[in-house]
């Protein structure tokens, strides 16, 4: 039973509040990329055994959205952050790199 | 016989004596008592037969490890099997019943299987059984499935309650034993909140039994004083009969809480609760669990534990037997032999297989006159249904027998193992301790939580503190340790100091004799529910099956029950020796929740019945339900499917329902279709991304149809947008699709779109919908007054916002059902006093309510398509001949780019068709196949399957859709729907607008 | 090896001797009783790794070990080794709820599950081992008028493509299960898709009768050897690295299920798979009361009866990617209360044990036996929450694919090529989960 | 405010209230116009992320960084104020909806309301965890709510309209006699 500090609200919000919304950071491909482009973003998913940057929505608090960095094996939690970063902003990084020095983001 | 005893007995109150029935027999035993203790006051030593063979059992242990002592309790709706005797606490008027028995407990017949135990070892049922391959499915199988089970279904429904609770505390301490109360009572003085639970009834855990002082006080006052101390603090709280049951991810536990007493006496509405906790950090003092060692008819009753036999004497003041025989690896048996004789009952003899002892209980023991034998093991022990004697032997040789001694009972001790299964749930490892003979938590694997921090700590027995004097030190320096996880909470110690002998060390032996032979071997049981015994483990790893998980699996050692709680370490103890391992390299399966088994209605908790799962309910409910409504479920609404009057049946309800709006006038509630406002500069542009048409040019007034696909182009819903200002529109979605459709937009705005500028607002709740349907409605709505909606005025697809009837209302002149149509939204509040309005005014047009099924004949009748029934999330809106509402100007919407992709292009794609029968007096079932040519039979090519059916009331002939493979080029052609019998129906494709397909009667 | 060459080339017999395999039997386990059971054979040679294979099969599940057994079988493809990572069997073969259906709606699905079905029904006999089908029967509940259309329609697909099942009312429904509550206040029971031929078999025993029969043609089957690496030359695998050193093949397989994503990622491939832990539970052992498996899509859950007399209890997969073979308890929370619903007799019944397996979910819900991107390395997965019933049929196709190198009438539908299609296979279409 | 029905057990009180004045009000909080807007027609400044603001007339809690639930204790002023904030919000980005229709609200009053929502919430409910002034939302057993603390003694809870029946008996099957312990 997971649980994540909503950073939009700062509280811990139980899974049962939560609706997880799988791997974040997808880059949208709308009319104008290729099939293969296409499926990528559709389908194609990481699913690393490691850490994992994903989605996850306040469904029973404050209704919005954000990023959590999960490790998939330990369920270790490295922070949550806005769902409007781009990529995983820098603090999160660090403390990542700080906990599993052989880290790689790929 | 096992009898009271006039000593002993610290948790009895003999004034209260309780009353309890087992097989029929009444029986007497105290408040205090547990049900195991009380069968034994009473000499009922056989209690039960063994899952597999049959064999006779009898309670080996005091305590949740119990394996043999499997009870059914009550009956009727209080029905419960396999509840251990030595886990209940006695009432009064309790009913018991043995299990596992074909005939009586005492004469079984299942006992043949024991005769049969040489052909049937581990695994027996893989070898055999194939031919005749019949015969498995209604022979064998059968045979073996009524022979396994243990106890009988309960076979009413369960009547009584259950409860989550939701908990968050600083400090969860499990287990109130020695270590559990002195953990609590460090850190009660520190402020924090702490929880302290204990699964039994009592607290004291085996000190209990002891004869130690703290501080120089006896343990037995030591533990009331300590009780009395805690309760006043306000920061902690003690619970009893509560199991931590489960250690889940992000420091999520399970508790349950045995109310069961409680309930009986009248004092709970609750029988167990479910607990749910979050913590900061658990202290687990959970103990230990002896072990018992092994040997040739080591199940027989009147075997237990030394641990067992200890407790039963000073808790409950009973002698396993009159005539004790001791056999240990260790020198906490000692206590036991050592009491059994204070008490005055005779301990002929204490069997220790070490050679010597560096403690200090056996010299005790022997200046007590208690005759040590060391180096030497047992051979067999005698009796069939109880014990009569055992037959010494050297520990080291085949087991020939030295002497044979007279007793009635066996007290037996293979060494403790820490209760670590806590520890373990969340992914915590184990060692094993060569000196301790017992695995212990493996602090460089501890579990972690979701900071990737350690936040279970072990103290006590549990950490391998097995004796008291030890226990002080090692929970000071823990709860130092975990207070430094605390923001300044700082750690005030009291001296603690505990005086107790020493004790010797455990040896490592665990079978006697070691050179047992097959034939000792086929009688020396590991796991006592499954009946497997050392014989199995040889045939298992013999065929390979080595790993400790085969094994497992191949054996069902440790799968019953107790799961292993008595049997796991010696198995895997002779595994390791079986194949030349160390037992750390054997490891040990997986242990997993519950820790003790759970009730599944505590699972369920208050979730059953009318509060199983949530009904959503319009304002107009209680209107629809005094009307005599049918319910249909939709998402987690229910919705009125028809009104039948007391005369008719549900067909004929709606086919009234059908023609009477056809023809005058019909009401139906709407209110659960979705209503959400988009609002803001950039609405428009929004939802030209959302929708599959063009939105943004809507003029402001009007309404329009929309889609939606979703990324895979797909549909998912439908419905009306309307635009209310230059910046507001308001969608309409489908009565499941309103949270759904919500959740999407939200997801979108805020996760890819968030620049764009609008407020999401699901309103869905804030109106009462009503549709008024048929030629009359305008009718009414005029009668009811307030705003303009002649035909010149008011065109398809506007809508206005004004009164009605003097209440405020927005107005849509939207159909679904083909006929001149009004959709009104009333603000939730004023929704009945409105649709009484339209009641009294439109008695004269003759209004009817309708429900969803007239309104899915209208609309099938029309051709409109249902989402759900012409969609199954695999088509695409260009298959329902909706492509015109599919926008090809617009750069870009959602599911654009996945409609581009070949598949999606294909002509064998299957597209929307009606289906006209040839003989109008059949019916085309629901979910039909169609296929072209003739025959029914298999081998045509299947194009489709039929997506609505109904019997259209205003055609009088049966009507429906279907899917097709390139629907469009077979209108007019013929096809069949094989039915059964090889018979088929006939029809021909159509278009699926059957009725008024120039639209004259919404238009008018 | 030599040994293992010679092997290929002659009769099973004869080979049952060389490997030391005994036959098993009444007859057999009556004349070990007089010998104390001292006879019998290991079920599977416990191998070292040689340099090379022809085949290289990553995961002793039952779709590895199954792929082995049909090529050996149909294609007498015996150079062959089944690599795995921990005990064979120990994924989520070894913890599912062993339910045996092949009701599916699409036509691609259906011919594969009863392809696998029917293999099932002769399969003890086949591998001298047995299984324990039991074909008792699986019910599917219809709770809603929208399901009950929707089981219509795969009951009448279901006919058109020579699956046995029939609809049966709710009156009929309770006469065949009494302990069913068909009247519930919330979703009474509309009627039911009943596939009397579908069941139940005993999981472990399917992985190990298996193993015991490639084994004695000389597969190797190699425990405790975790694939770690992944060599390739020009667009080609030469080897794999392993936690017993590098093994050389011409051709590989990855038949991992949960950690097929991992493989890919080794081999530089990605997949359009995810990784979520489903759970099960059983209760206590009790004496026979339901002689048939129920699932209850609508309110999620499932239940049967194992042959020891637990109720074995499954439910819905959450919803994150995970691999630690535990998952969320509210799962096990929605499962419960759902059944008692359904079968309200279970409430004092207790739960003994819970447990997660990784499933591979895919874009479609549907598997995939497919070529890949790496010109030699051939992908089975995505079997997802419901790939027990399908390890015959499965094991039949991949063979088919490997020894082919191209796919045949089963596994053709399954590509990895329809996701980029627009191809999808749902068999959600017909109900939410696909057990 | 009318009360609905109420239901009384040995220690628990529960009233359900329809017809109270609700505004949903979105806009962006940081906007200085939008902070003046609000004290302005409220009286009532933003309220932090978790609370609750409270006058005599009017309650303004935080639903979400963008969103504000006005709750208008007094009958009848609901669209003077609906309108009010409409004018003065003019021109910006925002959205003043009256949702008063949407919602039920209950009031749990009785010493052991924490143990009666624990029953069914996995938020912290400890005294010092969730006190006078926070507002959270959340669900109690499949009900998605929101709730504050009047005082000591009681606590308000809100729910989706169409969800209160059941929620209802939910709250009186928690209250129960014989199933409330003393726990916080
Ligand atoms: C709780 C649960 C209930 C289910 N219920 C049903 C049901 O009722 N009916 C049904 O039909 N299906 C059911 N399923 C699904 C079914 O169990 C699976 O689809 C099926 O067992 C998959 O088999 P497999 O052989 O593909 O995978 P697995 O059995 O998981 O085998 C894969 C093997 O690959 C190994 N491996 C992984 N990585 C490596 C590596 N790097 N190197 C070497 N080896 C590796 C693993 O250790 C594992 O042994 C259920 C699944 C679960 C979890
Ligand atoms: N009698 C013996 O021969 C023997 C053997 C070992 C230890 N001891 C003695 O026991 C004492 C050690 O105390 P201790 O506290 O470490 O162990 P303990 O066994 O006395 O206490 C552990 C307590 O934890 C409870 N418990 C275990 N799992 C639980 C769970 N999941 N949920 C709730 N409760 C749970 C048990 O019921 C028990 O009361 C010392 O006196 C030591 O000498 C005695
Ligand atoms: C069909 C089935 C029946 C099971 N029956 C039992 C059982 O009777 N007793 C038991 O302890 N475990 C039972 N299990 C669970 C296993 O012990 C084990 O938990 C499961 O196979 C997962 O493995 P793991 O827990 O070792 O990871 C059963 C599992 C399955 C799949
Ligand atoms: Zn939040």
């Amino acid at each position: 039973m997971l649980r994540f500090i909503c950073p939009i609200c700062n509280l811990p919000a139980d899974e049962t509040e939560l609706t997880p919304g799988g791997e974040a950071h997808i880059q949208r491909k709308g009319p104008g990329s290729s099939d293969s482009e296409f499926y990528e973003y559709l389908f194609e998913r990481k699913n690393p055994l490691g850490i994992h940057f994903e989605r996850w929505l306040h469904s029973y608090g404050c209704g919005k959205w954000f990023h959590a960095a999960r490790c998939t094996k330990t369920m270790e939690v490295f922070g949550t952050y806005k769902a409007q970063e781009v990529k995983p902003p820098r603090h999160i990084i660090d403390n990542i790199k700080k906990k599993r020095p052989n880290w790689k983001n790929e | 016989m096992s009898a009271r005893i006039s000593k002993g007995g610290r948790l009895l109150d003999p004034s209260k004596r309780l009353s309890f029935s087992f097989n029929g027999r009444n029986l007497f035993g105290f408040q205090g008592d547990t049900l195991a203790s009380a069968l034994l006051a009473n000499d009922q030593v056989l209690i039960g037969r063994s899952f597999k063979y049959h064999r006779p059992r009898g309670i080996v242990s005091s305590g949740v490890e119990e394996p043999n002592a499997l009870m059914s309790l009550g009956h009727g709706a209080n029905f419960e099997p396999n509840r251990s005797a030595t886990t209940i606490e006695l009432l009064d008027g309790l009913e018991v019943i043995s299990q596992n028995h074909l005939g009586s407990l005492e004469w079984d017949f299942g006992f043949i299987n024991n005769f049969f135990a040489k052909i049937f070892p581990a695994g027996f049922y893989y070898k055999t059984f194939m031919q005749p391959r019949i015969a498995w499915k209604h022979l064998f199988e059968p045979i073996i499935r009524n022979a396994a089970g243990l106890g009988r279904a309960p076979s009413l429904p369960d009547e009584a309650s259950y409860e989550h609770f939701y908990a968050h505390v600083d400090v969860l301490v499990v287990g109130a034993g020695l270590a559990g109360l002195l953990t609590t009572y460090e850190l009660g003085k520190s402020g924090l909140n702490v929880l302290l639970v204990e699964q039994k009834h009592f607290l004291g855990g085996h000190a209990l039994s002891g004869d130690f002082e703290v501080n120089g006080t006896p343990i037995a006052a030591w533990i009331e004083k300590t009780k009395q101390e805690l309760a006043n603090l306000e920061n902690v709280q003690i619970k009893k009969n509560f199991t931590l049951v489960g250690i889940h991810d992000h420091r999520y536990l399970i508790g349950y809480e045995n109310l069961e007493v409680a309930e009986r006496l009248g004092q709970s509405a609750i029988r167990h609760r479910l607990w749910r906790l979050r913590t900061k950090k658990i202290v687990l003092a959970t103990g230990a669990i002896e072990r018992p060692l092994i040997f040739a008819g080591n199940d027989i009753p009147g075997v237990m534990l030394s641990s067992a036999a200890l407790e039963f004497y000073k808790l409950y003041g009973i002698s396993p037997g009159d005539r004790t025989v001791v056999v240990t690896n260790n020198d906490l048996a000692y206590l036991a032999a050592i009491n059994l004789h204070d008490a005055g009952l005779s301990v002929p003899l204490i069997i220790d297989v070490r050679d010597s002892s560096n403690g200090d209980l056996p010299n005790l023991s022997l200046s007590k006159g208690i005759r040590i034998e060391f180096g030497k093991g047992i051979s067999s022990v005698l009796g069939k249904k109880r014990v009569s004697g055992i037959e010494m032997c050297s520990l080291k040789g085949e087991g020939s027998v030295q002497e044979t001694i007279p007793c009635d009972s066996v007290a037996v001790s293979g060494g403790w193992s820490s209760t670590l299964h806590l520890w373990s749930h969340c992914g915590g490892k184990l060692i094993w301790d060569y000196k301790l003979n017992t695995f212990l938590p493996n602090s460089s694997k501890a579990p972690t939580d979701e900071n990737g921090e350690n936040f279970i700590f072990v103290v006590g027995s549990a950490a391998g503190s097995f004796c008291p004097s030890q226990i002080p030190q090692n929970i000071k320096e823990t709860v130092s340790t975990l207070l430094n996880d605390f923001q300044g909470v700082k750690q005030k110690t009291t001296k603690i100091l505990i005086r107790e002998i020493r004790y010797g060390d455990c040896d490592s032996t665990f079978v006697t004799p070691e050179g047992a032979g097959e034939k000792l071997k086929t009688k020396c049981f590991i796991d006592f529910q499954n009946d497997v015994k050392l014989s199995d483990l040889r045939l298992a790893t013999q065929e390979g099956y080595e790993s400790v998980e085969h094994l497992k699996r191949y054996t069902t050692l440790g799968m019953a029950t107790d799961q292993g709680k008595l049997s796991n370490i010696n198995g895997l103890k002779y595994l390791a020796n079986l194949v030349g391992k160390e037992i750390e390299h054997v490891g040990t399966t997986t242990f997993r929740p519950p820790y003790t088994p759970i009730s599944l209605g505590s699972i369920a908790g208050e979730a059953r019945k009318g509060l199983f799962k949530p009904v959503r309910k319009t304002p107009l409910h209680f209107w629809h339900e005094a009307n005599g409504a049918v319910w249909e479920p939709v998402g987690d609404w229910k919705r009125p499917y028809a009104y039948p009057k007391s005369n008719e049946t549900i067909e004929q309800a709606v086919a009234r329902e059908v023609t009477s709006t056809r023809h005058s006038l019909g009401i139906l509630d709407a209110s659960t279709l979705g209503k959400i406002i988009v609002s803001g500069p950039d609405a428009g542009d929004f939802l030209d991304l959302l929708y599959t048409n063009v939105m943004s040019n809507l003029k402001i007034g009007r309404c329009r149809y929309g889609l939606m696909c979703n990324e895979n182009g797909f549909l998912f819903d439908d419905g009306v947008v309307a635009r209310l200002s230059e910046e507001s529109f308001l969608c309409h979605t489908t009565t499941g699709g309103a949270e759904r459709v919500h959740s999407w937009m939200e997801e979108w705005h805020q996760t890819e779109w968030w620049g764009k500028k609008v407020f999401i607002q699901n309103v869905t709740e804030q109106y009462t919908q009503i549709t008024l349907a048929g030629p009359k409605s305008r009718l009414l709505l005029e009668k009811l007054g307030g705003s303009n909606i002649s035909s010149e005025n008011f065109k398809p697809l506007d809508f206005l916002e004004g009164k009605l009837a003097e209440i405020e209302a927005r107005i849509f002149r939207v159909s679904f059902s083909g006929e001149l149509s009004f959709e009104i939204a009333i603000p939730s509040q004023n929704g009945v006093e409105f649709w009484q309005r339209c009641f009294e005014v439109g008695s004269k047009f003759d209004i009817i309510p309708y429900g969803t099924e007239a309104l899915h004949v209208m609309r099938a009748e029309k051709g409109f398509i249902m989402i759900g029934d012409e969609t199954d999330g695999t088509v695409i809106p260009q298959d329902l001949n909706l492509g015109w509402a599919v926008s090809k100007k617009k750069k870009d919407f959602i599911g654009k780019r996945a409609q581009e992709r070949i598949f999606m292009a294909d002509p064998c794609r299957k597209t929307l068709v009606g289906l006209s029968l040839q003989n109008s007096s059949d019916k085309i079932p629901d979910g039909a196949a169609v296929i072209i040519g003739g025959g029914g039979k298999r081998s045509n090519e299947v194009i489709g399957h039929v997506t609505s059916t109904y019997f259209s009331p205003t055609l009088n002939k049966p009507i429906a859709m279907a899917l097709l493979k390139g629907g469009e080029k077979l209108r007019g052609k013929s096809i069949e729907i094989p039915m059964e019998f090889d018979k088929a129906l006939k029809a021909t494709v159509v278009d699926p607008k059957f009725y008024d397909v120039e639209g004259s009667r919404q238009n008018d | 090896m030599s040994l293992a060459k010679s092997l290929c080339r002659k009769r099973n017999r004869k080979l049952f001797d060389k490997i030391g395999m005994k036959k098993y039997s009444a007859f057999a386990l009556v004349k070990e009783a007089f010998n104390n059971h001292l006879g019998w054979k290991r079920a599977w040679r416990s191998a070292k790794p040689k340099k090379k294979y022809k085949i290289v099969i990553v995961g002793a599940g039952g779709h590895g070990l199954a792929t082995a057994y049909y090529l050996g079988k149909n294609f007498g493809i015996r150079d062959v080794a089944v690599v795995e990572k921990g005990w064979l069997g120990g994924g989520n073969t070894g913890r599912n709820t062993t339910i045996i259906r092949s009701n599916y709606l699409q036509e691609e699905s259906t011919a594969i599950y009863e392809k696998s079905r029917s293999l099932y029904e002769t399969l003890s006999q086949d591998l001298n081992y047995n299984i324990m089908f039991s074909p008792r029967g699986v019910m599917m509940l219809c709770q809603t008028e929208h399901e009950l259309r929707a089981m219509k329609r795969t009951y009448y697909a279901n006919r058109l493509f020579g699956v046995q099942t029939e609809i049966v009312s709710p009156a009929r429904m309770k006469e065949m299960i009494p302990i069913i509550n068909i009247n519930g206040p919330r979703y009474p029971i509309l009627g039911g898709l009943w596939q009397p031929r579908g069941g139940t078999a005993r999981h472990d025993a399917v992985a190990w009768g298996y193993a015991r029969a490639i084994s004695s043609w000389g597969v190797d089957i190699i425990e405790d050897c975790e694939v770690t690496g992944i060599l390739k030359k020009s667009s080609k695998v030469v080897s794999i690295e392993t936690a017993k050193g590098s093994i050389a093949c011409e051709k590989l397989c990855f038949v991992v299920a949960g950690s097929s994503s991992i493989l890919a990622e080794l081999a530089g491939f990605r997949i359009p798979v995810e990784s979520v832990a489903l759970q099960a539970l059983v209760s206590e052992p009790i004496k026979p009361v339901m002689d048939c498996v129920v699932m209850a899509n609508t309110v999620h859950g499932y239940m049967s009866q194992s042959d020891k007399g637990e109720m074995v209890i499954g439910g819905g997969a959450d919803g994150y990617n995970n691999y630690t073979q535990r998952g969320s308890f509210q799962h096990i929370e929605e499962t419960v209360r759902a059944l008692i619903e359904t079968f309200p007799i279970i409430s004092r019944l207790r739960q003994l044990r819970q447990w997660g397996g990784i499933v591979d979910m895919t874009g479609d819900r549907s598997p995939i036996i497919s070529k890949t991107p790496v010109e030699n390395i051939f992908l089975n997965c995505g079997w997802g929450t419901g790939g027990f019933k399908a390890i015959p049929g499965s094991g039949w196709a991949t063979a088919e694919l490997l020894a082919n190198g191209d796919p045949g009438r089963l596994a053709a539908p399954f590509s990895l090529n329809r996701f980029i299609e627009g191809r999808m296979i749902d068999e959600s279409v017909a109900a939410a989960v696909a057990h | 405010m009318i009360e609905v029905r109420k239901h009384e057990s040995k220690e628990i009180l529960i009233k359900e209230f329809e017809g109270v004045g609700m505004i949903t009000l979105r806009g962006n909080f940081s906007n200085k116009s939008f902070q003046k807007a609000l004290t302005e027609s409220c009286k009532l400044g933003v309220p932090k992320p978790l609370s609750i603001k409270s006058n005599k007339d009017l309650s303004l809690a935080w639903m979400s960084p963008d969103e504000l639930l006005l709750i208008i204790h007094t009958d009848g002023k609901t669209e003077k104020i609906k309108k009010e904030l409409g004018f003065s919000l003019e021109g910006m980005h925002s959205l003043v909806l009256d949702v008063s229709g949407s919602r039920k609200i209950f009031m749990i009053e009785g010493t052991l309301w924490r143990e009666l929502l624990a029953k069914g919430s996995p938020v912290d409910l400890r005294k010092k965890s969730f006190t006078k002034g926070s507002f959270l939302r959340t669900r109690i057993g499949q009900v998605s709510v929101a709730f504050w603390m009047v005082s000591n003694n009681s606590v308000y809870v809100i729910c989706g309209r169409s969800y209160s029946s059941f929620f209802y008996e939910w709250l009186c099957n928690a209250a129960v006699d014989g199933s409330l312990r003393k726990f916080f």
